[in-house]
This record gives structure tokens, C-alpha cells and sequence, in this order.
């Protein structure tokens, strides 16, 4: 239990295996251990306050010191600009934002400054920095602490954005971020935190802008990331019950995103759904759409389909929280339309 | 300070009415979530009760408050009715924001309870814009915008306070110094005290024993009747403690024990209760009298919640705009 | 000549008819003029502070009184958050954010709180209030003070977008706006402020929400907004040299855009190309491509085109600059290519 | 303040060479741009010599500054040389940034100017990044934050000082007092002085004459010990005033005419110069070549800089990332 999650679902398993949790936290403990300059800060990230709202960083503080994992002021401006000044003179900061919605009070911070230095500085100066930060629907948190606001950073030459779906991944996109030269904004969501899972290995990478074919299939491409994995995996299955052969892949990178894999995947099954927890319209799924359509115009069986959160603030009450983002019976049924049409 | 104002017999009671109820629903509010019967991301104000109490009875419904996550208290304090907010914290349709707010974003401006917001140091831009208003026009209105140690951190801090002095506007800025933000000490992450901030942008700042009625009500007062009068806003640096964790379920093993212990002893509401039997201003009966219709209407506001509809599916296109969305 | 643009281009007339910089001004004080509850703040806003950087509110708080129109400190977050507080109490501000790239200091302010306080209040509140941002290339900038940024506000529920490209525009935008009962992001784009065009009337609107074909064609649609209107306008004359008959349509509002219009308009020509100064990749133009091939899948006679920003934060040296944003032969260009195609 | 330090003759003529170069080097800017010959955003240092030069001198190539887009003067005295500079400014490929930053994002790690920023507040915070990198290296290096009065009223000012004052920061902000921001008067926007701002935040603030460069030399030479010896950061509010409009083409109709006479009227570095003289740390004719040798090298990186190629349209798809895109 946490600052930011009072219900952590009961069923949430501390197994031998490895959670997501876990996974960044031995990826920047390994990280800290083979490089001084990998540096860590955010609001109650050491050890004292107990390593993050929920013991993300736990332990690497009293591992490697607070000087070099310090829990900071409420003050996301200073926390970001802090990561960008010592990584100008050679460091490798992992600043936390702790929500997503919060990440809205350093935008100038992250954008104009972080994501431009090196084109603005002719490749003088360069940002290597990793901004991690939490989101995601699920504990009725309601309009400020749930936004997946991934497309705005997309939108922004300069700046990576990642968003792992498990332990393995997490650790080897955290790996890849802090060894990547520019800013890159690492997407953690919040209620997939304690699935346990395969564990990552020692020194792992995942490369940064390579997609994840989850399930291999002929009829539909399911484009999804972060908790929506967890919603296309019993889709898939409860698609081939249906006699339907469905792709899914894990985009992992948002930007720059894979757009061999994917466009590869949907030119042999002629169809595809990007399934995202972010709000529909101008989000990360048009961009992919607007892609396939270009790349695969003429060949495509049946239209793109976008399945995102309602386009509105996400909402307090359960039912309507549960109704805001897509779920396993939304993919299923659009991946069942597209077929027939 | 001298001359300071006293609460009367009555105000004395309805302090402590307001505090009784905070209490009580608190209490409540733990234990229905603890039973399971709701789930919310609770944020408790418990040992706080005494700030938005001696604030409030110098308000009326036409004054404006802005309060944050952890601000059931202040909401109460300002009469928010008891079924509204405990159907808005089960996701009701009968809630104050038919439940799609949540408690984190309790508004009522029937009693001027305006925002209520999840981000740190976001009452302040808000309450200014409030007060801006009244100036405007002349009410002799004011805004209370409440927040943290740990908001007087952030640059929506600073901004505020700034314009505030700059435009004297009614706005009283009131920290809820409770020692932490989070799990950090508020020590750990400035070298000053909050009132002392004041004087940075040429207001009072005033540090009172938010867990006094007398004192806080005393400096509420000055600072609501300088701002009414239209001196200006004030910093007021109400110092309490958080008897719990940050949020419902935070197992708070950071904060130090015997400090905790110290002021769950110190516990302001038996002691503001002892002392209004103390001085005579109640008898033990009438309040126990109190805290009874107290706990009953806690019991009807509960059940009343639980009974309700949930919201329909269709309220996602409602209310993003002002028209129904297709 | 002006704070923010010291190279207004010799070229600017001050005509008999109207520039946009006079048709919000008018807006705004006809606004004033018939409500006591409309108030404007900003930086440099008021007369002694010569009614803004580029003199856009000049006479304004000498007519209204300096309580209406008010100069405010450098201090983005509080003139946001003025404005929410004076709207959720009657008031129908209109905040003047300088530029757009400064919107990233203010938009907590904006996403977190404007654009959501109707949606969390359960409809019990609501945020009246007209933000107006001026950006774009032309004037040797740099990358901190031009890049349109409409694509991360239309992605937001709760507010609306809106970018007028002409003078009669402006006015009947910038009244609708007022008007409005929700938050209206309104877009000014610097280089285009002083080109004088037919005046509006006084009253006019435009109505939110609504597009205006500026040029009818059965070739191709070319959807555009702001300043690349100017570079569109030349452009289907060039094609029509060609043989190219081109739609020319100018979206001016962002979001909600006129899927009707624009989709009844590509489902005749067959062809679309959309143009902003905003980066490509996530950008705006995606989703109305995706929209696009969604609604009139199978009926295109080519893929849908997107032609903006390079993706790069913009950059000062003039060729560059130039080459940065699309231009009249590129558009030109690719519309003779999807003709061809 | 007693005992301060005075700058000894060398230092005295070198803060005045900084200060001359600095003067020329804006009258030719204004002079390029007025003659067509250079179209940028042009922000004149002009009345705001004093600041960066008798700071610069107590500075080494390894300290590091964070400028804003009125940065010249800071770039000049750090040692940003001139050929690079007004290659930069003409957007140039032999500019320090291959002329894709310009004015507002000069940068020449090589002297230790890391950030030149176009958003008001915007070093501060990034200074206090490059300052935590000397702390934990344990080298020795400051980093001067400059902003403008106008930057003391943003969010990011606050948390920025309060963050340097809690780490013990080894980072100097000078707030430059020219009196405007944009078109605002300073005393428009606050109640109080910037320097006393410090104190909300536990640490030194001073303010100084930024025009006397004996005050402005002691005042910075303390500050920066202060910060070389880990007991943290200092906040100065050095006083001066803009000779001209906030950019260059502003017909700065708002500024008081006899103000600004006044400020023209005592020029600090025609001011420092005769004295200089008078004191007998300088001859006329040494002077007379310097300011000479000053406007050849200008000369020569003028044309330097229009005889130089503008950037291949390729370079967009260069330093977005490491690598260079597709
Ligand atoms: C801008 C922002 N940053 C971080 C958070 C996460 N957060 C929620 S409450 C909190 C602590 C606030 O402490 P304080 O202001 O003292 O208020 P308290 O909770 O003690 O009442 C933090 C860091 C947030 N909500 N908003
Ligand atoms: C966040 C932000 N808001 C507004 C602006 C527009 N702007 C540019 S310079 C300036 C005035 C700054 O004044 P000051 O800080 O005193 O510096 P000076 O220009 O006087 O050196 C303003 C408002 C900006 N660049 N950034
Ligand atoms: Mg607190
Ligand atoms: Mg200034």
C-alpha cells in the first residue's frame, strides 16, 4: 500500500518471479552500480521516505547515498531542471514526476528545454536524462492523477517516450533510457505495478524504438502498450475461440515507434486496432492510423480502428472509470467487426 | 499579538460542533473503507479539525474556499451537507459532482466550496482569480484557499502569493502545516518557516497553533477582516500534525513515533471538548447530545450513499461541454 | 514594431480594411463594451504597459478602467488560474498567455483545472474563460517561441481549440469564444497580425465548431488553418494553372472540428492534403487523416497527405526556418503528386 | 558590508575591457541590424555592462553560467569569442550552435556558458542541475544563474532558490534589476525588493549598484567563495537600468523619458573608464587602444560571420538526437 494507490487490488501477488516494480528497480540499482553518474531524484524517492510513494527506488538510496538518490522539494520545475543541468556536464539523472498529470507543472522544463538543448546548442549539449513517471486508470483516482498524456511528448522533436508492459521490458527499456544520449520519458502504469512475471536478466536491454510481437496472427494487428496489453492478451485468446488469428504487438516505444514492424504486420492481415488507455481523438493511435493508411493505402482490408479512453476527464465513479478506457470485450469486438466488414 | 478577538459561548460551541463532525466522519470514513464497503483514495484530516473549524465560523456561505485531496475537513467545516459528500465519494449520482469528481474534487457552491484539487499548490492561482471577483464587484466576499507545508514548495506558491499582494486581493492563504508532505518532512525540504515566506511579497504572515480554536479563530479573523476591508491578503501558517499516514493504507513507518504519539495525546478535539465543559460553555450531556445527531446523520449520509444509482455510461459525454456530446 | 517581433516585414500596410491584430482588438472591447463581466489580463495587457508586446488590446483598460484590463506580473500560472477563479463566479475573462510555448508554464492551469472543473463538479461549475496565445515562424525565433502546440489542447477534453486566419475571423471567433460557456484556447499567429483583409462587422460570429470552404475544387482538399492558409491560397492558383482544381478549406477551429465539412468535401474530390505549421508526427493533421480514411475507407483516390513541421524544434538561421515549415510549392507539390498517383 | 575585496588594477582593467567590448559590441549589433545588413531578435545589454564583467573576473572557464535571451553581455564577459558569436547570430555554420539556436540559445560549453534560455525563469532551475554536478564531483566550479526582475515573479524562480538553499547548493543567482520587464515596471509586479526575497528561502540576499563595478566585483567575489567553500548559494539583485526598449525596434514609449536620461546620463562605463584614468590605473592612450583593438576584432567577426555559409536544409534532421534522423 501507498501514497498514491490505497487499493492496491487484494490479489496482488509478491511472486518469485518478478513484478514491474522490481524490474526498474534493479535496472537503475544496476545502472547505479556500474556508472557514478547515474543519479536519481524525486519527491520521497529515498530511502528514508521510503523510496517513492510506492518503494519504486526503495533500498538505493541507503545502497548508494542519498547525495546520489534524493527526495526533493514538491517542486517539479526544480526537479527536472536539476536532472538537466547535471546531465549537461556529463551525468545521467533518472528524475521521478510522480503522476503523469504532474508532469503539466515542468512542461517547459521537459520541452524547451530538455527535449531542444542539443538542436538548439548545435549538438554542443545533449539532455540524458530519464523522466519516470506514473499513470493510469484503475484505482478511482479520478480527473488529475490518471492522464496517459504520451502523445503530447510524441508530438515534441527531442524527446523518447517508452512505456513498458512487463518486469522484463521495464528493465530493458530502463536500461536502454538511462544508456540513451537524449531525454527520454519513461511511462510506468500504475495498477500493473505488482503482476508478477518472467524475470529480466542481468544487463538485459530492450531497445529503444523496437515493438514487441506478443502473438503472432493472420487475420487482425492488435497495436497496444502499457496496461492495454493486459486487456489484448485475453482478446487474442478469446479471438481464436472465434476462430479469428490476431496479432498483437507491443509498441513499448511510443516514440519514435516502430513503424516496420507494425506496418509489416498489418500489410499481411490487411487490418489493425491501436488500443490505448489515453482519450481517442489527436492521441498516439491517429498518428499510427494516419501511418498504415499512408503506407498501406489500397491494401488494406478494412479501416484502421482507434479504441482510446472517452474524451473526457477520467472519472471518479467506478463504473464510469471502467467504461473510460477500452477493455478486453471492446478489442474483441472491434477486431470481430473488422473481420466481417 | 493583543486584542485579540475571543469566540463567544455560541461560536465556541460551533467550533467544536464543526470538529465533532470532522471527527466523526473521519472515523467513519476509515472504517467504512476498511470494512470494504467503499473504496476511495482516502486522504484523512484527522488532527487538523481545529484550522477550517475557527476559519469557518468567521465565514458565510457566500465566502469562497479552495481546498485540496485531504480536505473533507475544510468542506464540512463549511457546511458541505453530509449525503452530498459521502454520495460523491461512493461515485453516486446523488453526490455533489454525481459522483464523477470523487473526493478529490468536492465542489458545493451553494456553500461557496468552489474547487477541490489533487495538485499540489493548485488552490492558490484559483482562490486569487475567486477574489478577484469580489473585488471587482464590490461584495465583500473572501477566499480561503487552504494547502500544505509541502505546497508552499511549488511555484503556483509563489505566483499567487505575489499577484495576491500585488493586486490586494481578499484572499486569506491558509498552510496547513501538518509536518509532512507525503513521506517527507517538511523540514527536510526548506530551510524556513511558510509564514516567513510572507514577507516576501509584502504581506502579513502570521504562525498560530492550528490546533488552538482560540488562536486560529483569532487570526482568521483579523485576516478575514483585513481582507474584507480591503487591506489585502494574508499567509497564515496554521501548524498541526497528520495523525496518520499520507493516504488510507500509507503504513506511515516514517514518521517517528513518539511524535505521533504526542499528538494523538494532544489530540486537539477531546481537549477543545474537556475544555468547553471546563469553562462551563457546555455541559458533558449536551455534547454527548451532539455528537450523537452527529453520528446518526453520519449513519443516514452512509446509507443514503450506499443506496444510491450509480452514475450512467452515458455520464462520460456529459458535462465535458457545457452541450451533450455526440 | 514590437517586443516579441523586431522584424515586422516592411511590407505591412495599415489599410483602410482591417488586420487580424485589430479585429480581436474590436472583438474585445464590442465584448467589454456590451458585458461588465468580460475582463482581460495578461502581460504588458493594459495601455500604460502599451496594451500588450504587440499592441493587440491598446485602448482597452483607457476605456474599460485598468480594473477590467490588467497588466499582470510574469507569472503564467496565476493569470491562468485569475481567470478559472474569476469565471467559476460569473466573470468571462480572456487571459492572454504571451506566446504559445509559454503555455508549457501554465498548463497544469489549463488541462488539470480548466479544462476539467465542469467534468469533475459534475456540471456544477463551469470555466468561461478565452486564452489567447499568439506563435509561429517567420521572425527568426528560434525554437523557444514558435512551435503551435494546438494538437496537445485538442487531445484534451474539456476545452476547445480555435485559430482564426483572417481579420473577419478573428472578430467572430474571438466573440464566439467569449461567448462560449468553456474554456476556448484561441491561437493568434504573429506574422500574419498586421496583413490587412475585408473588416467584420460589428456582432459577427463564427461559429465554433465550423469550417469555411475558401476555395471550391473537385480535385483535391486541401485542409489547412493559421498562417498556411496564406501559403494555400497561392497555391491553388498555381494549381489551377496546372489543371488542378483544389478545395481549399480553412478549418479554424481545431476542436471540434467540422468533420462534416471536411469529409464531405474529400468524399467528392477524392483527395486530401492537410497542412500546419505544427511538427508532422502526432500532429493535428493526423487525426483528421485518420478520420479520413476511417469514414470514407475504400472511397480515396490516394492516400490522405500531411504536410508540416519539419520534425525538429524550430530553428533560427532563416533557411532553415524557412525550410521548416510547409510552403506553397510544397503544397503544390503534393498535391500534383496525389493527383498523379 | 566591511572588508570587502577591491578588484586590483590588472582586475580593474580587465572587468573594463569586458565592459568596452560589451558596449561596442551592442552599438555595432544595433548598427548591423538598423543597416539590414542582420535580421534577428536583438535584446541590448546596453546600461548592463557592470554586472557580468565584475562578476566574470572572479570566474574561471570551468564555472559554468545560465543566461536568458538578453545574454550578450553574460556571454561576452564568460568569453564567448566574437567570430563564433556573431557567426551564431547571423545563423551561420560557423556560429557556436551552427546558427540553429541564434540570439536567445548562444551556448560555448568551452567557457562554461551551457544555457542561453528564451523562457522568463528558465535558468534557475537548470543552474542548480549543473551546481548539483560540482557538489557531487566535490570540484570546485560555480554556476552564475542571470535573470531579469521580471523572472523574480515566475513559479520556477521560487523552487529553484528554495531547492539551492536546502541542497547547499553551489549556484550564484544575480537577478539583473534593469527596473522593466518588457513593458512592465518591476515595481508594477512586486512589493518588495527581489534581494529580500532570499530570506524565504534561508539564504543571503544582497542587493548592490550593478553599475559601480568596485561594489558589484566585492559583492560577487563573496558570493562565489561562499559557494566554492559548500556553504551554498547567494541570491544578488544588482541594480541598473535598460537603455533601451525590451528588443531592439520597441519604441519604449512607457519608459519615463527623464528616468532614462538620468541612467544615459551616468554610463557606467564611460563613468568607470574616466575614473580608471583619474586613478591612474590606465592612461587615456591605453584605453584608446583597447576599445580600438575591441572595435577591429568586432570588424572582423562581423564579416567573419556574413562571409560565413548559412546551413545545408539537412541539418534540420541533425542533433534532434544523437543520431541523425531518416
Ligand atoms: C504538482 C504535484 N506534485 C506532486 C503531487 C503528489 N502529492 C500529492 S499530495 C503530496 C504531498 C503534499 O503535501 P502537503 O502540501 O504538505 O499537503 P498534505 O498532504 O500534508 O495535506 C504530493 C507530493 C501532486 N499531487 N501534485
Ligand atoms: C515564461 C515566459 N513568459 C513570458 C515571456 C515573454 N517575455 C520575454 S522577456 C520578458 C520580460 C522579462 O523581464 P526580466 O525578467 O526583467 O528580464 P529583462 O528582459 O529585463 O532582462 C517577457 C515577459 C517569456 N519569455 N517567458
Ligand atoms: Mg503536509
Ligand atoms: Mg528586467
Amino acid at each position: 500500500m501507498n501514497a498514491e494507490t490505497p487499493m492496491a487490488p487484494a490479489n496482488i501477488v509478491k511472486a518469485a518471479k518478478a513484478n514491474i516494480l522490481q524490474g526498474i528497480n534493479a535496472a537503475i540499482a544496476d545502472a547505479m552500480e556500474e556508472d557514478e553518474n547515474v543519479i536519481a531524484l524525486g519527491e520521497d524517492l529515498a530511502d528514508p521516505e521510503e523510496g517513492g510513494v510506492c518503494g519504486v527506488t526503495k533500498g538505493l538510496s541507503s545502497r548508494f547515498g542519498e547525495h546520489r538518490v534524493r527526495s526533493t522539494p514538491i517542486s517539479e520545475q526544480a526537479i527536472i531542471g536539476a536532472a538537466i543541468g547535471a546531465s549537461l556536464v556529463g551525468f545521467k539523472p533518472i528524475a521521478e514526476i510522480m503522476l503523469m498529470n504532474f508532469t503539466t507543472v515542468a512542461m517547459d522544463m521537459i520541452v524547451n528545454h530538455a527535449a531542444k538543448l542539443r538542436f538548439m546548442s548545435g549538438g554542443q549539449t545533449h539532455v540524458p536524462i530519464v523522466i519516470r513517471t506514473m499513470t493510469g486508470t484503475g484505482f478511482a483516482s479520478g480527473g488529475q492523477h490518471c492522464d496517459y498524456l504520451e502523445a503530447w511528448f510524441a508530438h515534441t522533436a527531442g524527446i523518447k517516450v517508452v512505456a513498458p508492459s512487463s518486469p522484463k521490458d521495464a528493465y530493458g527499456l530502463m536500461r536502454s533510457a538511462i544508456d540513451d544520449p537524449d531525454p527520454v520519458l519513461f511511462i510506468e502504469n500504475l495498477p500493473t505495478y505488482w503482476s508478477p512475471a518472467e524475470a529480466p536478466e542481468k544487463g538485459h536491454r530492450v531497445p529503444i524504438g523496437k515493438a514487441n510481437v506478443l502473438s503472432e496472427g493472420s487475420d487482425v494487428t492488435i497495436i497496444a502498450y502499457a496496461r492495454m496489453i493486459q486487456e489484448a492478451m485475453p482478446a487474442v485468446a478469446k479471438l481464436k475461440e472465434a476462430g479469428i488469428s490476431a496479432e498483437l504487438i507491443d509498441l513499448r516505444t511510443i516514440a519514435p515507434w516502430d513503424r516496420e514492424t507494425v506496418v509489416k504486420s498489418v500489410a499481411r492481415t490487411g487490418r489493425a486496432i491501436i488500443v490505448h488507455e489515453a482519450v481517442t481523438p489527436f492521441g498516439a493511435g491517429a498518428e499510427i492510423a494516419a501511418v498504415l493508411n499512408e503506407e498501406l493505402f489500397g491494401r488494406l482490408k478494412a479501416p484502421v480502428r482507434r479504441l482510446g479512453g472517452a474524451f473526457c476527464p477520467v472519472p471518479f465513479s467506478k463504473p464510469l472509470e471502467t467504461a473510460f478506457a477500452p477493455q478486453t470485450a471492446d478489442i474483441v469486438a472491434a477486431a470481430e467487426a473488422l473481420v466481417k466488414s | 499579538m493583543s486584542n485579540r478577538a475571543t469566540p463567544d459561548a455560541a461560536t465556541q460551541l460551533e467550533i467544536y460542533r464543526r470538529m465533532a463532525l470532522i471527527k466523526a466522519n473521519d472515523e467513519r470514513s476509515r472504517k467504512v473503507i476498511m470494512n470494504g464497503r467503499l473504496v476511495m483514495p482516502y486522504y484523512s484530516p484527522r488532527g487538523q479539525e481545529v484550522i477550517p473549524s475557527a476559519i469557518s465560523v468567521n465565514l458565510t456561505d457566500e465566502d469562497y474556499i479552495c481546498t485540496i485531496y485531504r480536505g473533507s475537513h475544510d468542506q464540512l467545516a463549511k457546511g458541505l451537507p453530509l449525503k452530498d459528500l459521502w454520495a460523491e465519494v461512493a461515485g453516486r449520482t446523488t453526490g455533489t459532482c454525481k459522483g464523477k469528481g470523487g473526493p478529490m474534487h468536492v465542489t458545493y457552491p451553494a456553500k461557496g466550496i468552489m474547487v477541490t484539487t489533487g495538485i499540489v499548490g493548485s488552490t492558490m492561482p484559483i482562490a486569487n482569480g475567486l477574489a478577484w471577483g469580489s473585488q471587482l464587484r464590490g461584495d465583500g466576499r473572501v477566499t480561503v484557499a487552504s494547502f500544505g507545508d509541502g505546497a508552499a514548495n511549488i511555484g503556483a506558491f509563489h505566483e499567487s502569493l505575489n499577484l495576491a499582494a500585488v493586486w490586494k486581493l481578499p484572499v486569506i492563504f491558509v498552510c496547513q502545516n501538518n509536518e509532512w508532505g507525503e513521506h517527507t518532512a517538511y523540514d527536510k525540504t526548506s530551510n524556513v518557516k511558510v509564514a516567513d515566506r510572507a514577507a516576501a511579497y509584502g504581506m502579513p504572515g502570521v504562525r498560530v497553533d492550528g490546533n488552538d480554536p482560540f488562536e486560529m479563530y483569532a487570526v482568521a479573523q483579523e485576516a478575514i477582516a483585513r481582507a474584507r476591508a480591503g487591506e489585502g491578503p494574508t499567509l497564515i501558517e496554521a501548524m498541526t500534525y497528520r495523525f496518520f499516514g499520507h493516504v488510507f493504507g500509507d503504513a506511515d513507518a516514517y514518521m517517528d513515533k513518539a511524535r505521533k504519539a504526542d499528538a494523538m495525546a494532544n489530540d486537539p478535539v477531546p481537549r477543545f471538548r474537556a475544555q468547553l465543559i471546563e469553562t462551563g460553555i457546555a455541559t458533558e450531556e449536551q455534547l454527548a447530545e451532539m455528537e450523537a445527531a452527529i453520528e446518526k446523520e453520519i449513519d443516514e449520509a452512509v446509507e443514503f450513499a450506499l443506496a444510491s444509482d450509480f452514475p450512467v455510461v452515458e455520464e462520460l459525454k456529459r458535462d465535458v461541454f457545457a452541450e451533450e456530446m455526440a
